[in-house]
C-alpha cells in the first residue's frame, strides 16, 4: 500500500503478463503514451499458464490489493494451449477465493493482445479503480507483512 | 555472495524526463548484493554496453540488472554484452522502466518510486538466476514423409532435391493417393494422371527417396532432429525386388470377384492385383482376404498356387511375413490426406439402396478412361447412358448436426462445376442439375470456370436443398428438392445422382497424432503451430504438415503446402545440430510423483516417464515412475509447473522462487 | 458380511492369490478401529473386523503396499474404489498387484456424533436394525442409527464399485445426493458472511496435517508445505493468512482429483468442514466443464489438465452468485 | 522483560575467512564491542562445545567451535558446505555479521578424565574441526597431559583441514607426534597413503592412550573396530556426534536419542555410553 | 470449605475478568469445547474436557522469539519479549493440571525458557474435579486422581455449589481476591459426588491399565521390540496426537521474512512428522516406524528415565478420540506389556 500526499488509498496491483501478447501489449501502451496508474507493477512470465495460484496468494500475503493476470486471447496462445489451462485454473481459483469471502474484484483475468495497448491501459485503469473502491486487502493479508 | 551490477539508462530523455535516474541508481545501490549501481545516457549504445562489460570484469559481477527499455527490445543486446565479458547471458535481467514506467506516467516522484520497485524486483530475481547453457541436439539427416499422395510425393521430391534422404510410407500398395483416382483437374481440365504419374515415377527413381508402399508407421519415438520411427511393411506375399510388374499373375488368378478398391468397388479385380497400370511401385500384391490359398490358413496345402506358377521370376512368396524397419529421422512430414465420409447416415439420398446414386469420387472413376467403363459415362445399375444427372452439394459438409462435418470441404463446388462441364461437353444431350447452398469459388480462374459451366454449358444451378432421393421402379430416381429462389418444391426424374460428399481426414491420422504427440482439432485435422504464422508446422517441433491432413485443400494448395513443409523440413535438416532454448522446464526426480499431470498439459509432448530406481535411506532401492523433460522439445511455457502438485516441475529462467522473489520485492 | 470377508480373505491367502490383506482391526472399544495389514489366517481370525465403524478409506495405503513384493487383497467400499481408480490413473498404485474385493456399505457411524449427544463411558455399541444400543458405565442408551450416521455417508454419492476383481454381495448404483446443498447455502451468503464463516472454521485449524495425510489424493513424494524450496513451506499457521493458504492450495492441488471421499472432514480433530472446499471445486467443475467424477474411470483427463476452446471466462465468477 | 534467554542470540562479526579445502572454510568470529569495533570473543567455551550460528532468514545451525578456549582473541569455526545455510556462510565476506549463541553441549573432559593421560587424536576430513580445539587446548596446557599423537587423514592433500597449522605448528612441535595420510596417491605428496583405520592399525598405538576420534561415520566404525582389535576398550575412546539440532538447549526434541539430548548431554560421548543408546545416530 | 453456588458462577467470572484475563472452557457450535477468553454471557462448558489441551496458554502453537533487521552486512537483534499480563485459566482438569508439571520439567529446567516461564509466572490455574469420566480416561494409570486435581486453586462441584481450595500462594491470592463472593459450605454432598466418581473410575475400561512394564530401565527392551512394525503400520504420520496432547512440547524454530525484517518464531512440531529430524546432512528417523516409536518411547521410557520415573503422559485420552486411525498410547502400552 502506498500513501500519497492527499492520503487517498493507493492500492498495490500486481499484474502477471505473458511475454508474447500482454507484456507486448503493455509495452505498446507505453509506446503510445497511454497512461495508467503507477499502482500497477508488471511481472513478466512466459505464458499466463506459468502463473501458479501460489504466486497470487503470495502477492496478497505480501500486501498486494489486487492481482490481475493477462495473457493472449484464447486461440492465440504462443504455446497454442497455455491460456486455456490458465482460464480453467483461474476460474476455479477465483471462484474458491470468492467462496472464502475474499472480494471477487481483487482478482481478474484479461486477455490482451500485443496490439491492444489501449485495452491494456484501459484495463489497468479500470482494475485499479475497482480495487481502490474495495479499499485495502484485509481478508487475505498476512499481518506480519503489513507496513507500518 | 552475489555481486550484482545495476545499470540505469536515461534513454536520452525518454526515461530521464519522468524518472529521476540518479535517484533510482542511488536507491538500488543499497540493495543486498549490489556492488555497483550506475546510470548512463544510452545503455544500449556501444559505450553503454562497454560500461556493463567493464563492470563485469572489474567487479567480477555475478548478476546484472539493466533498468531500461522493454526486454523485448534489448534483452538480447545486453545478454550478448554480458557473454562477451564472460558472464553467462542468463544472469542478466531487465527492469522495464521505459515502456512500463516513464512513458506511461507523468509524475516524477511516483514514476521514480515505481522504477525503483521494478529495479528491486529485477535484483531480487537476478539473485536467484542460475547460469543457463543452451543445449545442442544433433539432427539426423533424413526425413520421413507419412502418406504418398500428391502432398507426400511433392514434399519428398523437394526434400530429396535439397540432397536429403527421404522415406515415403504409404499404406496402400501404390503411391499416388486420391489424385491418382481423379480424372481431370479444375480449372484447367488437364488430366490428373498426366501430371501426377510422372511425379510418381520421379519419386521412385530418385536415389534419395525410398518408397515403403503397403506399409505403415507403427511407432515413433524421440524428438526434433532425433526421431526414431518403426515402419511396418505389411506382407504382400510378393517379393518387391523380384516382381517386374508384368501382370501375369493377375491374369491367372481364379478369384476375380474382389471389389476393386482403386475403382471404389465399381468393378472387380483379382485376389492378386496391381492397383492400376501406372502404379508405383509397379508390384503385385496378394489380398490375403480373398486369395484361395492364403484363406486356407495352411499355405503348405496344395491349393491353387496358380500365380506362383505363372510368375517367371519366382516373386510370389506365400510365406512372407510383416517386416519392421527402424530408422532415424531428423524431421517428419505428415501427409495423410483425406477420404470422403461414409454416407451410412444419409438415408435420404438412397446411396446405399441405389447404385445410380454415386459419390463424386466414384463419378471420377466412372468417367475415367482407365475406370470400370473405359471412360464412357454409364449408369452403374444397367450400364445405360444417363440423360439427366442431379448433383447434390454439401453432402455432409457445413452440417450443424452430428451426421456430418461442421466445416466446408472446400473442393466440392469446383469439382462439381468440373463434372457438370465435362458431362455437358461430352454428352450434350444430358441435362445436369446442381443443387447448392451457395457456390464458393475463390481462387485463380475459379469463378470464371464456374460461370463457364453455367453460362456456356447451361448447367442448371439451383439454389436449394435436396430433401429426398427415391429410386423408382422404372429405374429412374426421383429427386425431391426445394428451389429457394423461386420458393417452390421440385421433383426431378434423374438417371443418376452425384453426391458431393464431404471429406474428412484419413482414419489413420488420429492414432498417428497420438504417436507423434501432435495436436488435432475436434475434426481430426492436424493443428498447425500457429494458424497464421506457422501454418505448415505442427506445435511439436520437427513435425510438419503437408496437404489435406491439416484441412481441406485442392491440388495446387496441397502442392504449395507440400513444398512449404518441405522447405521447413529442409531448413531443419541442413543444420548439424539445433540449439535448444535453455529456459525450459525440468523435473526434480526426488519430488516427482509420476502422476502424468504434466504430460497431459504439455502441448509439445516434451515429457516422458520412466521407471527409475532410487536408493532409500535403508540401503534398499525403490522403483519410481518419474517424469523427464526433453529440453530439445520443451518450449518453456510452464503449463506443467502449475499442473504439478508436488512442485517437482520448475522452469529455468522463470522459476517458482524467482517469480515469488519478484512478487515479494514488488509488494515490499 | 464380516464372516464372508474373513472366509474370502482366508481363501485367497490359502490359494496363494494374495500374500497380504488390508482391512480393519478391532480396537480397545467398540469404535476405535484401525486399518491393518494381515498376513495370516490366525491374525484375521483374531483381529479382523468389518462393522459400523470401519469407515477408514484404506486406498491410500495401497500406494506403498502395492509396491511391495506379493499381491495384496484390499477390501474396498464403493467410495474407496473411486480413490483407488484415481490413484491408478495417476500411476500411484500398481493396480496389478492389488486384488480388490468390493464390499457393500450401508453407511458408517460417527462416534463423535454419539459422544456429542452427551454419551460417555461407552463400553459397547450394538446395532439392531435402525436402532443403536449403547452401553456405558453410566447406563444404557438407545438412539436411531440415522442420527449418528457419519456425514460422509449421509451424502453418499455412489454405492457402485468402479473397480474390483470380485464383489461380495450385490453392486449398487450411483446415487444422487444433496451433497452440494451446503456449498450452495454458502454461495448464497454474502461475501462478508462467507468470509466470517470460513474465518470461524479455518481459525480452528491446528495444522496437524491429518486432512492431508489421510487424503488419497495427497500422495506427493514431498508435499509443497514440507519443502523449504517451494516458497509456501510452513509448519504452523503463524497468521490467519497461512491458515487460508494451506487449505486453498491443498484444495486446489486436489481439484479435479478429489473423489469426495470425505476423509478430510472425518479426521479433522477440529471438525472443520474441509470437504466443502473440495465440493466447491467439484460443483464448479460440474457446472462449468461438464459432470466429472474423479476416480469413476482411469482414463479420462482430469478437468484441470484439459480444456475446450469454448470454456467460460474467469469473469463468470464475478457475474454469478452473491457478491 | 530482562530475563536472559539463550534463544535470543548475540551478534558476531566475521573478521577473517580462510579457504581450507575446496569445500571447507574457516571463519574467524569476533564480538562487537560497545564502541562498534570487532574484537574478543562473544563467549567463553570448553573444547568440544558448540555454538549456534545463524543468518536470520536463512537458517540456524550448530557448529563446533574449532578454536581453543585458550585463544582469547577470537573464535573460529571450520564449516563444510553442505546445505542452504552453509552455502550462505561460504558466500560471506569479511565484515558480515552473523548471530551466535552458546556455548552448547558438553566438552571433552580435558580437565577431568583426560588430565594426565596419553592422548591419541584420530580424525578424518572435517572431523578434525572439533578435535582441533582440544589439540590446541592440550598444547597450551602441555604439562597436564602425557604423550600426544595425532593421526589425521583425508581424501587428498587438498582436503586436509588446517593444513598450514598442522605443518607449521603441530608438526613443528617436538612434543607432538603427527601422522598424516591421504586416501590415494597424489603428486606432491610424499607422506603416507591409505585409509585412516588401516593407518591406525599400522601405527599400533600404545594401549595406554585415551583416544579422541571424529570423522565420517564409516571411518569411525572401522577405526573403532581396529582399535578394539589392538586391545583398546570402549571406555578409552571418546567421540563427538553429528550436530542435528534446533534449539540447542534440550527442549525442542529434535536431537533426542534415547534418554539423551545430543545438544545438552552430548555431543561428546564415550563409546561405552553410546552402547546404551538406541542406534539412531 | 469455601464455595459459591452454581447459579452465581457468572458473577464470579465477571469479578475475575474485571481484574485479569479469564479463560474458561466453553462450548462451540459443533459441540466441542475450547478455552475462550471470558466475555459476558459466556457459559462454562459441561463437557468433560476441551478439545485442545490447556498447554496453549503457556506454550502457544506459534510464538515470536525475536526480530531481526538486516542492512548490508549488519544485523540488529530486537528483543520483542514483553512481560505477560496476569491471567486465569479456569476449569482445567486434573490430567491437564498434571501436564504443567511435566512441561515445567522441560521448560523450567536449566536453561530456563523465559517465554514459557513468563506466562507460567503470570498464569493462575484453577482446576475443576471430574465427575463424569469417559471411557478414554486413564489418568489414574499415571497416579492422577481426577477428584483431587492439582493446580493453583482446585475446584469441585457437587451439582449445586462449586468449592474452592487454594494449593499455592498464587492460588491463595486468587481465592482472596474473590473471597467476597465465596461463603463457607458443607462438603457432605461433595464427598458423595467424589465417591461416586471414584466408583465410576474403577469401572472404566482402562481402569486396570498399568505402567509397570515401562520406565527408564526398559529402554533397550522396548526400543528393540518387534511390535512397533505392526503398531505403526497404519500411522498416517500426521500431528493430531501431538497437537492435542497436553504434554507434547517439541518445537521448531523458523524464520519468516516479512519483507521488512525477519521474524524468528517457534511453532509446535511433531516427532511423527517425516521431516522432524531432517537436517542438511540427512535424517536419522526415516521411517514412520522410527518416528512412531520415538513418540511413545519418549513418553513411556525416555522421559521417565530423565525425570525420576515420571511418565510423559497424563491419560487425558485426547489422542484416543482424535487419532484418524484410532492408534494410540493405550494400544501401544497393551501391546508392549505382553512379553
Amino acid at each position: 500500500m502506498q500513501v500519497n500526499d492527499n492520503k487517498e488509498f493507493q492500492p498495490l496491483i500486481v499484474a502477471f503478463c505473458c511475454n508474447w501478447c500482454s507484456y507486448a501489449g503493455a509495452d505498446l501502451s507505453g509506446t503510445n503514451r497511454l497512461n495508467y496508474p503507477t499502482n500497477v507493477k508488471i511481472i513478466r512470465v512466459p505464458c499466463s499458464c506459468r502463473v501458479n495460484p501460489m504466486f497470487i496468494l503470495r502477492a496478497f500475503q505480501r500486501g498486494a490489493d489486487g492481482v490481475i493476470l493477462c495473457g493472449c486471447h484464447p486461440g492465440d496462445c504462443h504455446y497454442t494451449s497455455g491460456n486455456y489451462f490458465t482460464r480453467r485454473r483461474m476460474t476455479l481459483l477465483f471462484s474458491m477465493l470468492d467462496f472464502l469471502g475474499i472480494e471477487r474484484d481483487r482478482t481478474r483475468v484479461e486477455w490482451v493482445s500485443a496490439a491492444e495497448g489501449a485495452k491494456f491501459a484501459a484495463t489497468m485503469n479500470e482494475f485499479t479503480e475497482a480495487v481502490k473502491k474495495l479499499g485495502p486487502n484485509r481478508r487475505l493479508e498476512d499481518l506480519r507483512c503489513r507496513k507500518q | 555472495m552475489q555481486k550484482i551490477g545495476v545499470f540505469v539508462c536515461h534513454c536520452g530523455t525518454n526515461i530521464a524526463a519522468t524518472v529521476d535516474v540518479k535517484a533510482v541508481a542511488e536507491a538500488l545501490s543499497h540493495e543486498a548484493g549490489v556492488v555497483i549501481s550506475q546510470e548512463y545516457q544510452y545503455m544500449c549504445s556501444e559505450a553503454g554496453q562497454n560500461l556493463v562489460k567493464d563492470a563485469i570484469k572489474e567487479h567480477g559481477l555475478t548478476g546484472v540488472v539493466i533498468c531500461s527499455c522493454s526486454p523485448r527490445m534489448h534483452e538480447n543486446t545486453f545478454r550478448k554484452a554480458a557473454a562477451a565479458a564472460g558472464l553467462n547471458p542468463y544472469l542478466v535481467e531487465i527492469a522495464n522502466i521505459r515502456e512500463q514506467c516513464s512513458w506511461i506516467h507523468k509524475d516524477i516522484a511516483t514514476a521514480t518510486e515505481k522504477a525503483i520497485i521494478l529495479g528491486k524486483a529485477a535484483i531480487a530475481k537476478v539473485h536467484l538466476n542460475t547460469p543457463l547453457v543452451a543445449g545442442e541436439s544433433p539432427v539426423a539427416k533424413r526425413a520421413l514423409v507419412i502418406g504418398g499422395g500428391i502432398a507426400g510425393i511433392q514434399t519428398a521430391l523437394d526434400i530429396a532435391e535439397a540432397g536429403f534422404e527421404v522415406d515415403i510410407v504409404e499404406k496402400e500398395a501404390t503411391i499416388g493417393g486420391k489424385m491418382a483416382q481423379i480424372d481431370k483437374t479444375f480449372p484447367t481440365l488437364d488430366c490428373a494422371a498426366c501430371i501426377l504419374t510422372p511425379k510418381m515415377v520421379e519419386a521412385s527413381q530418385n536415389e534419395k527417396i525410398t518408397i515403403h508402399s503397403y506399409s505403415e508407421v507403427s511407432a515413433v519415438k524421440g524428438f526434433i532432429g532425433n526421431f526414431t520411427a518403426t515402419i511396418k511393411k505389411k506382407r504382400r506375399f510378393v517379393d518387391e525386388t523380384k516382381c517386374t510388374g508384368c501382370g501375369a499373375c493377375t491374369e491367372v488368378c481364379p478369384m476375380q470377384k474382389v471389389p476393386n478398391a482403386f475403382n471404389l468397388g465399381l468393378n472387380n479385380r483379382g485376389a492378386v492385383y496391381i492397383p492400376f497400370a501406372q502404379a508405383v511401385p509397379k508390384v503385385a500384391t496378394i489380398d490375403a482376404n480373398y486369395c484361395l490359398k492364403l484363406r486356407k490358413g495352411d499355405v503348405n496345402e496344395k491349393v491353387c498356387g496358380k500365380c506362383a506358377a505363372a510368375c517367371t521370376v519366382g516373386a510370389i512368396n506365400y510365406h512372407q511375413q510383416d517386416e519392421y524397419i527402424e530408422q532415424k529421422y531428423g524431421a517428419i512430414v505428415v501427409a495423410t490426406g483425406f477420404n470422403p465420409i461414409k454416407l451410412d447416415k444419409y438415408d435420404e439420398f438412397a446411396y446405399n439402396q441405389c447404385p445410380d446414386v454415386v459419390t463424386s469420387l466414384e463419378l471420377e472413376r466412372l468417367m475415367n478412361a482407365a475406370g470400370p467403363n473405359g471412360g464412357t459415362l454409364l449408369r452403374p445399375s444397367d450400364k445405360t447412358h444417363p440423360h439427366k444427372i442431379v448433383f447434390v452439394q454439401c453432402v455432409g459438409s457445413r452440417c450443424d448436426d452430428s451426421k456430418g462435418k461442421p466445416y466446408c470441404s472446400k473442393i466440392c463446388c469446383m469439382y462439381t462445376a468440373k463434372h457438370a462441364m465435362l458431362i455437358r461437353e461430352k454428352y450434350p444431350d444430358t441435362e445436369v442439375y446442381v443443387f447448392y447452398i451457395d457456390v464458393r469459388t475463390p481462387g485463380k480462374n475459379f469463378d470464371e470456370f464456374y460461370r463457364r459451366a453455367v453460362e456456356q454449358y447451361n448447367v442448371h444451378y439451383i439454389k436449394g436443398m435436396v430433401g429426398k432421393v427415391t429410386p423408382k421402379a422404372d429405374g429412374t430416381i426421383d429427386v425431391q428438392a426445394s428451389d429457394l429462389l423461386s420458393n417452390e418444391q421440385l421433383h426431378i426424374d434423374a438417371d443418376m445422382v452425384v453426391l458431393a460428399t464431404a471429406i474428412e481426414p484419413d482414419k489413420t491420422a488420429r492414432p498417428l497424432a497420438t504417436m507423434l504427440t501432435t495436436q488435432m482439432d475436434t475434426n481430426d485435422f492436424f493443428t498447425e503451430a500457429h494458424a497464421k504464422l506457422r501454418p505448415v508446422e505442427s506445435a511439436t517441433a520437427g513435425i510438419f504438415l503437408s496437404g489435406a491432413c491439416q484441412g481441406p485443400k485442392d491440388i495446387p494448395e496441397t502442392v504449395a503446402q507440400a513444398s512449404a513443409a518441405a522447405s521447413k523440413a529442409i531448413g531443419l535438416l541442413v543444420k548439424d545440430s539445433i540449439t535448444c532454448n535453455p529456459c525450459v522446464a525440468h523435473s526434480n526426480e526426488l519430488m516427482c510423483n509420476g502422476c502424468s499431470a504434466c504430460e497431459k498439459v504439455c502441448p509439445y509432448g516434451a515429457i516422458t516417464y520412466q521407471d527409475k530406481e532410487f536408493r532409500t535411506p535403508y540401503r534398499t532401492t525403490v522403483m519410481r515412475r518419474v517424469a523427464s523433460v526433453n529440453p530439445a522439445v520443451c518450449q518453456g511455457c510452464g503449463a506443467c509447473t502449475v499442473a504439478c502438485p508436488s512442485g517437482a516441475m520448475d522452469l529455468n529462467g522463470f522459476s517458482n522462487s524467482q517469480i515469488m522473489a519478484e512478487v515479494d520485492a514488488i509488494c515490499k | 458380511m464380516q464372516e464372508a470377508m474373513i472366509s474370502k480373505a482366508k481363501q485367497l491367502l490359502a490359494d496363494g492369490t494374495v500374500t497380504r490383506v488390508i482391512g480393519w482391526k478391532k480396537g480397545e472399544f467398540a469404535y476405535d478401529i484401525t486399518p491393518a495389514i494381515f498376513e495370516s489366517s490366525e491374525e484375521i481370525d483374531r483381529d479382523f473386523v468389518y462393522d459400523d465403524f470401519t469407515s477408514t478409506n484404506v486406498s491410500k495405503y495401497l500406494v506403498k503396499e502395492s509396491k511391495k513384493e506379493g499381491k495384496i487383497l484390499a477390501f474396498l467400499k464403493p467410495c474407496d474404489t473411486y480413490s483407488l481408480n484415481q490413484l491408478t490413473k495417476e500411476h500411484r498404485v500398481d493396480r496389478d498387484n492389488i486384488y480388490v474385493v468390493g464390499i457393500p456399505s450401508d453407511g458408517k457411524l460417527d462416534i463423535e456424533k454419539i459422544k456429542a449427544k452427551g454419551i460417555t463411558g461407552i463400553t459397547g455399541v450394538e446395532r439392531d436394525g435402525e436402532t443403536l444400543k449403547i452401553s456405558t458405565v453410566y447406563g444404557d442408551e438407545t438412539m436411531s442409527v440415522a442420527d449418528v450416521m457419519s456425514n460422509k455417508c449421509i451424502s453418499c454419492k455412489s454405492k457402485k464399485h468402479v473397480t474390483y476383481d470380485e464383489l461380495i454381495g450385490e453392486d449398487g448404483e450411483v446415487i444422487t445426493s444433496d451433497r452440494f446443498d451446503m456449498v450452495e447455502k454458502l454461495e448464497n451468503m454474502t461475501s462478508e458472511e462467507r468470509y466470517n464463516f470460513w474465518r470461524g472454521e479455518l481459525s480452528k485449524c491446528i495444522r496437524c496435517n491429518a486432512c492431508r495425510n489421510v487424503c488419497p489424493a495427497c500422495t506427493c513424494e514431498n508435499c509443497v508445505f514440507n519443502n523449504p524450496d517451494s516458497g509456501v513451506e510452513n509448519k504452523a499457521a503463524a497468521d490467519s493468512f497461512e491458515e487460508n493458504m494451506f487449505h486453498i492450495i491443498r484444495a486446489f492441488h486436489v481439484a479435479g482429483r478429489c473423489t469426495d471421499c470425505g476423509e478430510c472432514s472425518r479426521v479433522c480433530p477440529q471438525n472443520i468442514p474441509l470437504h466443502l472446499l473440495n465440493r466447491k471445486f467439484i460443483k464448479d467443475i460440474n457446472s462449468l466443464y461438464g459432470e466429472y467424477q474423479a476416480g469413476a474411470d482411469t482414463t479420462t483427463k482430469a478437468p484441470l489438465n484439459d480444456y475446450t476452446t469454448e470454456d467460460c471466462e474467469a469473469s463468470i465468477v464475478h457475474e454469478r452468485g452473491v457478491e | 522483560m530482562n530475563a536472559i534467554d539463550t534463544l535470543i542470540p548475540h551478534i558476531g562479526v566475521v573478521t577473517d575467512i580462510r579457504q581450507d579445502t575446496p569445500d571447507v572454510k574457516t571463519f574467524r568470529v569476533n564480538a562487537i564491542q560497545p564502541d562498534g569495533t570487532a574484537s574478543g570473543k562473544v563467549f567463553e567455551h570448553m573444547p568440544g562445545q558448540c555454538a549456534m550460528l545463524s543468518i536470520p532468514g536463512v537458517g540456524e545451525g550448530m557448529f563446533s567451535i574449532t578454536s581453543s578456549p585458550t585463544n582469547n582473541e577470537f573464535m573460529e569455526f571450520s564449516i563444510k558446505k553442505c546445505g542452504c545455510l552453509t552455502s550462505w556462510l561460504h558466500a560471506m565476506e569479511v565484515g558480515q555479521q552473523i548471530t551466535i549463541r552458546g556455548p552448547y553441549g558438553n566438552n571433552f573432559p580435558v580437565e577431568t578424565e583426560l588430565k594426565g593421560k596419553d592422548l591419541l587424536f584420530i580424525a578424518g576430513g572435517i572431523g578434525l574441526a572439533p578435535l582441533r580445539s582440544v589439540i590446541n587446548y592440550v598444547r597450551d596446557n602441555r604439562e597436564n597431559y602425557g604423550d600426544v599423537q595425532i593421526i589425521y587423514g583425508s581424501r587428498s592433500k587438498d582436503d586436509l583441514v588446517d593444513y598450514q597449522e598442522i605443518i607449521n605448528e603441530w608438526e613443528a612441535d617436538p612434543n607432538i607426534q603427527v601422522n598424516l595420510t591421504i586416501d590415494r596417491e597424489q603428486e606432491g605428496w610424499d607422506g603416507h597413503v591409505g585409509f585412516v583405520p588401516n593407518y591406525v592399525k599400522e601405527l599400533n598405538p600404545s594401549l595406554s592412550k585415551t583416544v579422541l576420534i571424529c570423522g565420517p561415520p564409516i571411518m569411525i566404525k572401522f577405526t573403532l573396530a581396529g582399535l578394539k582389535e589392538l586391545g583398546f576398550t570402549e571406555t578409552q575412546v571418546y567421540t563427538t556426534m553429528e550436530l542435528r539440532m534446533k534449539c540447542a538447549v534440550g527442549k525442542c526434541g529434535r536431537c533426542n536419542i534415547g534418554d539423551k539430548y545430543v545438544c545438552k548431554d552430548g555431543p561428546v560421548f564415550r563409546f561405552d555410553q553410546l552402547d546404551e543408546l538406541p542406534d539412531e545416530y | 470449605m469455601l464455595k459459591i453456588s452454581v447459579e452465581k458462577i457468572d458473577e464470579l467470572f465477571k469479578a475475575i475478568a474485571e481484574k485479569q484475563t479469564l479463560y474458561i472452557p466453553t462450548d462451540r457450535e459443533d459441540g466441542a469445547s475450547e478455552y475462550k477468553k471470558y466475555e459476558d454471557g459466556m457459559k462454562l462448558s459441561g463437557n468433560l474436557n476441551t478439545l485442545r489441551s490447556a498447554k496453549d496458554f503457556f506454550f502457544p502453537q506459534t510464538e515470536n522469539l525475536a526480530d531481526f533487521k538486516m542492512e548490508g552486512k549488519k544485523i540488529e537483534v530486537i528483543d520483542i519479549r514483553e512481560e505477560a499480563e496476569d491471567f486465569v485459566v479456569f476449569g482445567v482438569r486434573a490430567c491437564d493440571a498434571r501436564s504443567f508439571t511435566i512441561l515445567d520439567k522441560v521448560f523450567l529446567s536449566d536453561p530456563v525458557d523465559s517465554y514459557y516461564k513468563n506466562r507460567r509466572d503470570h498464569g493462575t490455574i484453577v482446576t475443576m474435579a471430574c465427575t463424569k469420566p469417559a471411557e478414554t480416561c486413564f489418568c489414574q494409570t499415571f497416579g492422577i486422581d481426577p477428584t483431587e486435581p492439582e493446580g493453583d486453586v482446585a475446584c469441585w462441584s457437587d451439582g449445586e455449589s462449586i468449592f474452592f481450595k487454594a494449593n499455592t500462594e498464587k492460588g491463595q491470592a486468587f481465592v482472596d481476591s474473590v473471597s467476597g463472593l465465596l461463603e463457607d459450605g458443607d462438603t457432605t454432598k461433595l464427598d458423595e459426588t467424589k465417591a461416586k466418581t471414584k466408583e465410576i473410575m474403577g469401572k472404566l475400561p482402562l481402569a486396570n491399565l498399568s505402567t509397570e512394564a515401562f520406565g527408564g530401565d526398559k529402554l533397550m527392551e522396548h526400543f528393540k521390540s518387534e511390535k512397533w512394525a505392526e503398531l505403526s503400520e497404519s500411522c498416517l504420520g500426521c500431528g493430531t496426537c501431538t497437537f492435542v496432547c497436553p504434554t507434547c512440547q517439541c518445537y521448531d524454530i523458523k524464520d519468516f521474512n516479512t519483507g521488512n525484517g525477519i521474524k524468528r518464531f517457534r511453532c509446535w512440531d511433531s516427532c511423527m512428522y517425516s521431516d522432524f529430524t531432517k537436517m542438511a546432512h540427512g535424517n536419522i528417523r526415516n521411517s514412520q516406524l522410527e518416528r512412531f516409536r520415538q513418540r511413545f518411547m519418549h513418553k513411556l521410557v525416555y522421559f521417565p528415565s530423565n525425570n525420576n520415573g515420571e511418565f510423559g503422559c497424563v491419560g487425558c485420552g485426547r489422542c484416543m478420540s482424535k487419532c484418524p486411525i484410532s492408534m494410540n498410547i493405550v494400544k501401544v502400552m497393551k501391546a508392549l506389556e505382553v512379553k
